[in-house]
């Protein structure tokens, strides 16, 4: 029972949940407070993790792993979760959901998230991935009096639900045919020959490109996104995707490491998929959260390109696509939460016209943000989606790295018309003036970032070369 | 010393046009004239040392173009050819210096004027002293130039800006020869200096290259080209169409740049590379085709012209054609001095027509003229001198060089020289008939325009008549003077190396019924053409009714615009529509950007109606994808 | 002086004047006074800087010089600048132009000056960047970065259909670069460096070097532009604003010149032979075919916008004859056409102002009120043809003596170009100037003021000087553009002499 | 052997039946019954399986719990069971292909499996017949899995969390009973001493 | 036929799990039909786990299944509190009337 010592920051951030539960029933009011110390909590979390940061342990009958890409992922996973709410402001006041209870699901979400990208058994995966998701079904249909809310609900649960069966089907033919759900022994018992544990990884592979949202198991993205609350749909953005794509290459490189053929394969196919149909499919979008989900979806293409080639270089340049992906759409999404008149939140993009005029400096770093999201140098997306072409060109991929960069040209067209409609057009009027810290602090330094990673891009990519030597 | 033959002009057209507007037109005027006053000179100067013998002169003015193995300078070079052009460019052109002040004593742009005027001798004289093939194009292009802003120099009226471009243009056609011709020269000599050029051509004389598929002698392809530029310049058949155009500009142009020197220019480049051509017995031939072919064609076009300018015009284009083909049979020198003598007398007939308009107030058209000999009787005498050496009277320069062409020819061993005798023969006279008729429709018989601008006729004021006077002079005896030492039995004496000939070239006497032929049918055409202009016109009514196609076609200048027109002009313009409408716009944008971009906006609009809505579809679209995963593993 | 990171400096000089723009505090008046001073002023400083650098050059080094190198991303790129007479002849003409860019900007446009200003000098640190990096990741970087201002001057200050063209410039060349950026990385992981200097001396594999050419060649086609890809010039010619046109005009197109020279050439000298034929029938097709259209343009701004893809044709012959000629000419030419076009732009930006049109046909007569105009105008237009005099000559001589050395037909092709230039050229000049005055309108013009002349007759200086005087220039490149040159012909020798 | 067998069959008959009629049933409260049989059976075959502990779990879990939810939701909303559309659109035998296509492959891989002989024993937690069925699995977790165990907890507690958060709704105009109001209540709230002007009326504020 | 094998229950497992899925995207009836077929693939996922638990000698397999049940519970009851939420909000639960969220 010792292992529990080891994992300190999943039972700091349980024994907060717990407590802010107590707080928050007893406590009338308590939104703001709990947002803020849930905030502070969690990133208190990140020295916690940071202290032990080249820990490397195998806890639990070997089923719970702990190094330093693990590591990696949950720092991101929590400044994500931190940051979604940090920006979001007075969404919630206005909108009406400033429910404690919103925290707690971050929070479980955030333990999820943990579990799935530390699992090292199928198990302990799938109820990561519950706890997880179930989460955030509900956050998604938390503001309860709206109908695109509760549709954005079901449509994410029936889908999710539907997605975990397919996922759990896997891990049935995997268990069955290689005799364990433990990871090691897994890729010790896997055979190519079996058709049976290769369906299995299909399933599972299935299963979790749902939860990152790729291409053709995409299809609940756009639609939770555009009914959620702009802060979940900020949130479903963030962390999720990150935890998913951890538990990919959690998975891919330790249990399934035998059907490398196999599961490239299907990463080509998905991810090519996905940086097509992300770019063509977001340029007739007028909703601006559609907008991001489709980018999004190409986003996590890219993504998956980078694992594609089976290397630790890629493995590297996911992680670091990843982490810059976090910042931009940070910031991204605290532009989008601005854009507000008078309580009412507007999502349209041809609301942006003449924003440039009217608040030029949120104009301006929307702007490096959305270039910074179509790849252009010298932004921080750029190097991102460098990292991840090096990767796949390292080796010898040039399909998949003509694909993702004929798509990246057309992605930018959307990009594009989102700093048309913000510079080009006329102008409307003002939106509300942006207030709070949280706001300022995550938009300008999200920005900052991006705009100068420029000059030392070798910290990031420093750790994420030794967070993917886990694998080698 | 020979800097300041070129500096002078050039420091004309600076002061002219930067601070010419300050210092007033009275100042421009006289600076411009005397710095070209000073160039003449000491052109002269340099004249009379060659005639006296001196030696080549070359001075390196600074280095222009450095790469590679082209080296090239700026340079003033002086051999006894460039001492001949500089007379007659510095002279004239100071003569007509002076008859602009007249001349243009009401139009309001008078320092630019002058101005452009010594724009054209500086680049003139850049031309004639170059030491390379690419100065002497700088100096090409400059005077197309200067001929350009001269022609359209009255920029309100859409015919001269419409000759001012035709001018450029046809000129650059024939440049565009000229810099191919350079270019084949400096790959195959890797040089431009011309007498770098002209050491190593004999031993290329039986290179032969395949240029655009066709098989040839490398020297011929490299004449043909310089000829072609030649052509252009001197307004030879094809390309001479934008001469006549050209009459658009002010007079004094007519008879600086279109008369006297610049259209000259061919000829000397001709000659200036006759070490070249001397080599090549195919282009000597195709120079004589064009040539005589010129002189005939514009001779007949210039029997039917109404306007003074024009059929002038037209009859340089002529004596230039007998400068070609004289050039052509190998008489350099002959052909040098036909343009000598060409240069005083069509400079003078230029100028006096140009004396006439201006008494007539702008009155060009020969049918409305008439009779007027009277009140201006100086203008009258000029012209008449001028024709009597246009038309090769005995003893007036004309005859000593257009005799000594004919000559050259009838013993020509080339097999176009008797082309060319026959041609040259006849078209002595034809110009004498357009000369004669001229000069009775326009001074003789009744006036035939506006009653009341008969009476505002006015002798041209003496500024004008004064360089009249000095070109008079020149007309008559420059062929007297300078025969023995340009074409005289010593003539290599005078040419030194500046002319190349391969063999020895002899002037042989021919027989005397060739000798007596031209002056007796000269005489004889004055009084004929007397009876058939003034005294009895019924006859030429009558030839007109009965020949009206061949009239017709005469003063249609054989129609060349019209083809043109339809060949080039047309067709660019229609290709240029078409590749821009259906190229550019259709094929490229619409298959290219606007293309993808429609393609990629309809993937877009189905994609988008794929995500409909319905649970079971995205249900559907994730089995599907499972399926397709599952099947391509399986098989 | 060696200790002085003086290339960085001037690269990054620019961007310092941004950071001063951004903090400009105040009413509209002063705002716009006030950086346009500061952006004038950065402007000076970094074309003195790069006066600076000219003075200690060393006119004989073939090689790199002033090279700078630190590291940036560990085992994979060095921040690594250095010039040669070639990049230092690109650098001049930059810091040359964008003075005059601002100074062009600063009365024409009204709306949002600051932010143009920024722009402005946002491309100049990215244009010299481009010319000064000596790695070809940074070079990627500062090569594509050059798109986000341009994008935004196209896009903001731009004409009626500004967002198309903005658009099409921005994704055209989104989409040439792709492919070399595909090349670059395959040139690091088949050569384990970015650094230019060990990859012009690392001969890359030979059945890659036409891949790695072709990625190359789609970047800078694009930019150049050669047909058929160059539809995107003339529309964001005739939308950018004149300052814009002029730095694309002038700078933008210079870059892929600059590249072919500097890449293809240096880095796949095998590929770059064995597909010179390829190029020379793309240029002389564009040459010849966008002559034709520029014929019959009823816009100023297209017309002179398709001139300059014709004349970029020849700069791209010049490039792939290999000899020095032809080197140095495309070089001569593309410098010249910087100077040309841009004065070019600046003439019809003048009038445009007043006017407030581009349309030829509404102009006509406009010598009677502007004569002086109507004077400077008719150089850049005859520089424009390559009348002898200007260094619009030079640079087309020297292009087609060197393309005589290597191929007729195409020197012959090229220099019927030559003919038709002088067709559109002229023919706009006298549809524009000339001719009796049309309208009102016309007659009201006002000619040049005081800050036009200060905008347009440094340009006409350099004009004659280089025409007359190419030694300047020609010095500078001399020993770079050899070298390539010599690598070159090696090369053709020694492919030869095996096949 | 052959009581097995006929078992077998007789409870996949039932459960493939009813799981049919559970997707295809009209009245959405049989399709519920369908699905309680189908876990009463699928219980069945558990238990057959020697798993009689997760047989009876299915039963308490899904049956008990799980089902009943589903009846309580159904009859809770109260839907219009009359106008359930029984149109099939065009795209339905594709879909049902797209069914059959699944299954033949699974059963392709089910048949095309050879049991691997060299299996290398990998289980950690063997079945130990000395203990019931119940036992092992309660020794392996609170032991081995001890984590799983608790964080299936913690799925519980948020699913607690997400349903009172969905469905609880506070109705304002509820009077409700509010004990430490009724209480701590004084005097002065309850009491309202006016003076009335005649033929004015009363407004009370309440 | 008569020797029950693994292979057995695995078949019915997959037949159930089809008929699931199968259930998902024909049901154009309620949304909890669709929740009730996603029970059925959960099912079929019980069968192979405890089938394969029991092939295996592995308890592993049936606390697996465990698990899943307890998930399973869970998610069904937010599914149909997510669900109560739409059908207050709608007055339906018809797949159908599910898609004001398209494009």
């Amino acid at each position: 029972m010792n292992d529990f010592q080891n994992i300190y920051p999943e039972l700091f951030l349980i024994l907060i949940l717990l407590l802010f539960l107590i707080v928050g029933v007893f406590l009338k009011n308590s939104f703001i407070i709990i947002k803020k110390a849930t905030i502070f909590a969690l990133l208190f979390c990140i020295p916690i993790i940071y202290l032990n940061f080249d820990n490397q342990l195998l806890v639990f009958n070997n089923n719970y792993s702990i190094n330093m890409f693990s590591n990696f992922i949950k720092i991101i996973i929590l400044i994500s979760s931190a940051f979604s709410l940090i920006f979001v402001g007075q969404y919630f006041k206005r909108i009406k959901i400033d429910k404690f209870e919103y925290m707690i699901l971050i929070l479980s979400s955030t333990i999820g998230m943990f579990i799935m990208v530390s699992a090292n058994n199928l198990i302990g995966l799938y109820l990561g991935i519950e706890l997880q998701s179930l989460s955030l079904y509900v956050l998604s249909s938390i503001d309860r009096s709206s109908l695109k809310s509760s549709e954005s609900g079901v449509k994410y649960f029936v889908l999710g639900a539907l997605s975990s069966g397919l996922f759990l089907y896997g891990c049935s033919l995997v268990y069955g045919f290689t005799g364990s759900t433990n990871y090691l022994i897994i890729s010790e018992n896997f055979s190519t020959n079996s058709l049976g544990s290769i369906f299995g990884l299909v399933f599972i592979l299935v299963g979790l490109a749902f939860k990152v949202s790729a291409v053709p198991f995409h299809m609940w993205t756009p639609d939770v996104y555009e009914g959620s609350p702009t802060s979940v749909t900020a949130f479903f953005s963030l962390a999720p995707k990150v935890a998913g794509i951890g538990a990919f290459i959690q998975i891919l490189f330790i249990a399934f490491k035998p059907a490398f053929e196999e599961w490239m394969t299907i990463l080509i196919f998905i991810s090519i998929a996905s940086m097509i149909l992300g770019s063509v499919a977001a340029i007739g979008q007028i909703n601006i959260k559609r907008l991001m989900a489709y980018s999004g979806i190409s986003h996590i293409g890219y993504a998956l390109a980078g694992l594609a080639p089976g290397t630790i270089v890629g493995i590297s340049a996911t992680l670091t696509y990843m982490s810059i992906y976090v910042v931009m759409n940070i910031a991204a999404f605290t532009c989008i939460l601005f854009l507000s008149r008078d309580r009412v939140y507007y999502e349209d993009i041809r609301d942006l016209r003449g924003l440039s005029k009217n608040h030029p400096l949120i104009a301006a770093c929307f702007c490096v943000v959305l270039f910074s999201l179509a790849g252009i140098p010298p932004l921080a997306g750029f190097f991102a989606k460098f990292y991840i072409f090096k990767a796949v060109i390292e080796s010898e991929m040039y399909l998949l790295a003509i694909v993702g960069l004929i798509s990246s040209v057309i992605s930018a067209f959307y990009y594009l018309r989102i700093i048309k409609i913000m510079y080009f057009d006329k102008k409307i009027d003002k939106f509300d003036d942006m207030s709070g810290l949280g706001v300022k602090l995550s938009l300008f330094t999200s920005t900052l970032i991006i705009l100068f990673y420029f000059i030392s891009p070798s910290f990031l990519v420093n750790l994420s070369d030794m967070a993917s030597k886990v694998f080698s | 010393m020979a800097y300041l033959i070129i500096m002078f002009p050039l420091l004309g057209f600076l002061i002219t046009s930067f601070i010419g507007k300050k210092i007033g037109d009275a100042a421009s005027q006289f600076v411009t004239c005397l710095l070209v006053f000073a160039s003449s000179l000491i052109s002269f100067f340099y004249f009379f040392q060659f005639i006296k013998g001196s030696e080549v002169l070359n001075f390196v003015i600074f280095e222009w173009i450095s790469s590679g193995n082209l080296n090239l300078n700026w340079s003033i070079y002086i051999d006894s050819l460039t001492s001949v052009m500089l007379v007659v460019v510095t002279s004239v052109s100071f003569l007509v210096h002076v008859y602009s002040i007249g001349y243009m004593q009401h139009d309001p742009h008078k320092p630019r004027f002058m101005g452009y005027l010594s724009l054209f001798t500086f680049a003139m004289l850049m031309l004639i002293t170059s030491d390379n093939f690419l100065q002497l194009f700088f100096g090409w292009e400059g005077v197309g130039l200067a001929s350009y802003l001269l022609i359209g120099f009255w920029f309100k009226k859409p015919s001269a800006n419409a000759a001012a471009i035709k001018a450029f243009i046809v000129n650059r056609v024939g440049d565009f020869g000229l810099a191919i011709g350079v270019f084949l020269i400096f790959k195959f000599t890797g040089s431009l200096n011309f007498s770098e050029v002209f050491q190593q051509i004999p031993s290329l004389d039986q290179k032969k290259i395949n240029f655009l598929g066709v098989e040839g002698g490398l020297i011929t392809y490299i004449c043909i080209f310089l000829f072609i530029g030649a052509m252009g310049k001197s307004a030879q058949l094809f390309l001479h169409t934008w001469l006549p155009d050209a009459m658009e500009g002010p007079t004094p142009v007519s008879a600086l740049i279109h008369a006297a020197t610049m259209v000259t220019a061919g000829v000397f480049l001709v000659v200036r590379c006759s070490p070249l051509f001397e080599y090549s017995d195919i282009s000597k031939s195709l120079i004589i085709l064009i040539g005589a072919s010129t002189a005939f064609f514009a001779a007949t076009v210039a029997l039917v012209q109404n306007d003074i300018k024009k059929i002038i015009a037209y009859s340089t284009c002529s004596q230039l054609g007998y400068m070609f083909f004289a050039a052509g049979v190998g008489a350099y020198h002959i052909a040098i001095f036909h343009l000598f003598t060409h240069a005083f007398f069509k400079a003078l007939l230029f100028l006096c027509a140009g004396s006439v308009i201006h008494s007539l107030n702008e009155e060009q058209d020969i049918r409305k003229m008439g009779g007027i000999y009277k009140k201006i009787p100086f203008t009258y005498i000029f012209m008449i001198i001028g024709t009597l050496a246009i038309t090769g009277f005995p003893f007036f320069s004309g005859f000593y060089s257009k005799d000594a062409i004919l000559e050259a020819t009838y013993f020509s061993p080339n097999n176009m020289g008797g082309y060319a005798t026959v041609l040259g023969v006849f078209t002595a006279l034809l110009t004498s008939i357009y000369s004669w008729r001229l000069i009775y429709k326009t001074f003789h018989g009744t006036y035939r325009g506006e009653i009341n601008k008969y009476k505002k006729i006015h002798e041209s004021p003496v500024i004008i008549l004064l360089p009249l006077f000095f070109l008079t002079l020149g007309a008559i005896f420059s062929g007297f003077i300078f025969k023995d030492i340009f074409i005289g039995n010593e003539h290599q004496d005078f040419w030194q190396s500046s002319i190349f000939f391969k063999d020895q070239f002899i002037l042989k006497h021919p027989p005397l019924w060739f000798l007596l032929f031209t002056p007796v049918c000269g005489l004889l055409i004055i009084i004929g053409s007397y009876f058939i202009y003034i005294k009895n016109t019924h006859i030429l009514e009558n030839l007109k009714k009965i020949n009206q196609p061949l009239y017709n076609f005469l003063l249609n200048k054989w129609y060349f615009d019209e083809i043109y027109n339809f060949i080039f002009i047309r067709p660019t313009k229609a290709i240029g529509s078409f590749f821009w409408n259906k190229g550019d716009i259709k094929l490229i944008d619409g298959f290219g950007p606007n293309g993808f971009a429609k393609i990629i906006k309809s993937i877009s609009e189905r994609a988008v109606l794929f995500q409909s809505g319905y649970l079971y579809h995205y249900a559907f679209v994730i089995l599907i994808g499972l399926t397709i995963l599952l099947t391509y593993l399986l098989l | 002086m060696s200790d002085i990171p003086i290339l960085t400096l001037m690269i990054f000089i620019p961007l310092i004047g941004v950071l001063f723009l951004l903090f400009i505090k105040g009413d509209t008046d002063f705002v716009n006074k006030t950086s346009s001073r500061v952006a004038m002023l950065t402007s000076i400083i970094t074309f003195f800087a790069s006066i600076l650098i000219l003075k200690n050059f060393n006119y004989l080094d073939a090689g790199f010089q002033f090279v700078e190198q630190h590291d940036w991303i560990v085992d994979f790129v060095n921040y690594k600048v250095g010039i040669d007479g070639i990049s230092l002849s690109f650098i001049l003409l930059t810091t040359f132009i964008t003075p005059i860019c601002i100074l062009a900007t600063i009365n024409s446009v009204r709306d949002r000056l600051r932010e143009f200003l920024i722009t402005l000098l946002l491309m100049e640190t990215m244009m010299i960047g481009v010319f000064c990096s000596l790695d070809l990741f940074i070079f990627y970087l500062f090569f594509e970065a050059g798109l986000i201002p341009m994008f935004l001057i196209i896009g903001i200050w731009g004409g009626e259909k500004r967002v198309y063209s903005a658009f099409k410039f921005f994704l055209y060349t989104l989409f040439g670069s792709i492919f070399m950026l595909v090349a670059i990385i395959y040139i690091y992981i088949d050569a384990g460096t970015l650094d230019v200097e060990k990859l012009l001396n690392i001969e890359i594999n030979k059945d890659y070097q036409k891949y790695l050419w072709l990625g190359f060649f789609a970047s800078f086609a694009v930019k150049t532009p050669m047909w058929p890809v160059h539809t995107w010039l003339p529309d964001a010619h005739v939308e950018a604003p004149t300052s814009g046109s002029v730095i694309l005009a002038a700078i933008l197109l210079k870059m892929a010149g600059y590249g072919f020279i500097r890449f293809s050439l240096g880095l796949f000298p095998d590929a770059s032979i064995y597909f010179a034929p390829f190029v020379f029938i793309l240029s002389v097709i564009a040459i010849i075919y966008t002559s034709l259209v520029a014929l019959v343009q009823n816009d100023m701004k297209k017309l002179i916008a398709y001139s300059s893809v014709a004349h970029m044709g020849f700069v791209t012959i010049g490039i792939f004859v290999f000899n020095k000629q032809g080197i140095e000419g495309s070089i001569f030419q593309m410098i010249s056409h910087g100077i040309i076009s841009s004065a070019l732009f600046l003439c019809v930006g003048v009038i445009y102002d007043r006017m407030r049109t581009r349309e030829i046909s509404h102009y006509g007569g406009v010598v009677n009120s502007m004569p002086k105009y109507a004077t400077l105008f008719m150089i850049f237009t005859l520089g424009s043809l390559g009348l002898p005099g200007t260094s619009g000559f030079i640079g087309e001589i020297l292009v087609l003596i060197g393309a005589f050395k290597f191929n007729y037909w195409v020197a012959f092709f090229a220099t019927i170009g030559v003919v038709l230039s002088a067709c559109y050229s002229l023919w706009l000049y006298k549809r524009v100037i000339f001719g009796e005055i049309k309208n009102d309108q016309i007659k009201n013009l006002t000619d040049l003021n005081k800050r036009e002349y200060i905008i347009l007759t440094p340009l006409v200086i350099m004009t004659l000087v280089l025409g007359f005087y190419p030694g300047l220039l020609l010095d500078l490149i001399s020993s770079s553009a050899g070298k390539v040159s010599e690598n070159m012909i090696n090369y053709m020798n020694i492919s030869t002499y095996i096949k | 052997m052959l009581a097995h067998a006929l078992v077998f069959y007789l409870f996949s008959f039932i459960t493939i039946a009813s799981s049919l009629a559970v997707i295809s049933a009209r009245n959405t409260i049989h399709a519920v019954f369908f699905l309680i049989l189908d876990f009463v059976s699928v219980s069945c075959l558990f238990i057959m399986m020697g798993a009689e502990y997760l047989g009876m779990l299915t039963l308490i879990v899904y049956v008990g719990a799980v089902a009943v939810l589903f009846l309580f939701v159904v009859m809770m909303l109260n839907v219009n069971f009359k106008e359930l559309k029984s149109g099939f659109l065009g795209y339905v035998p594709f879909g049902a292909f797209i069914g059959i296509v699944l299954l033949i492959e699974i059963g392709i891989m089910l048949g095309t499996w050879r049991y691997k002989d060299k299996f290398i024993k990998t289980s950690e937690i063997e079945i130990d017949n000395d203990f019931s069925n119940t036992e092992a699995i309660g020794n392996v977790l609170y032991t081995d899995y001890l984590h799983y165990f608790q964080i299936s907890g913690l799925i519980l507690l948020v699913a607690m969390i997400g349903a009172i958060l969905l469905t609880f709704r506070r109705k304002d105009n509820l009077k409700r009973q509010d004990i430490t109001k009724q209480v701590s209540r004084e005097r002065a709230d309850g009491v309202l001493l006016s003076e009335i002007e005649s033929f004015k009326g009363v407004k009370l504020n309440d | 036929m008569i020797d029950i094998s693994l292979g057995h229950y695995l078949f019915l497992a997959a037949i159930i799990f089809t008929i699931g899925i199968v259930g998902i995207f024909l049901n154009r009836k309620n949304v909890i039909v669709l929740l009730m077929s996603i029970e059925l693939i959960l099912i079929s996922v019980n069968i192979n786990l405890v089938a394969f638990s029991v092939y295996l000698q592995d308890i592993v397999g049936q606390v697996f299944t465990m698990f899943v049940l307890t998930v399973a519970a869970g998610e069904a009851a937010i599914g149909l509190a997510i669900l109560v939420v739409f059908f207050r909000n709608k007055g339906s639960i018809h797949v159908e009337d599910i898609n004001t969220l398209k494009g």
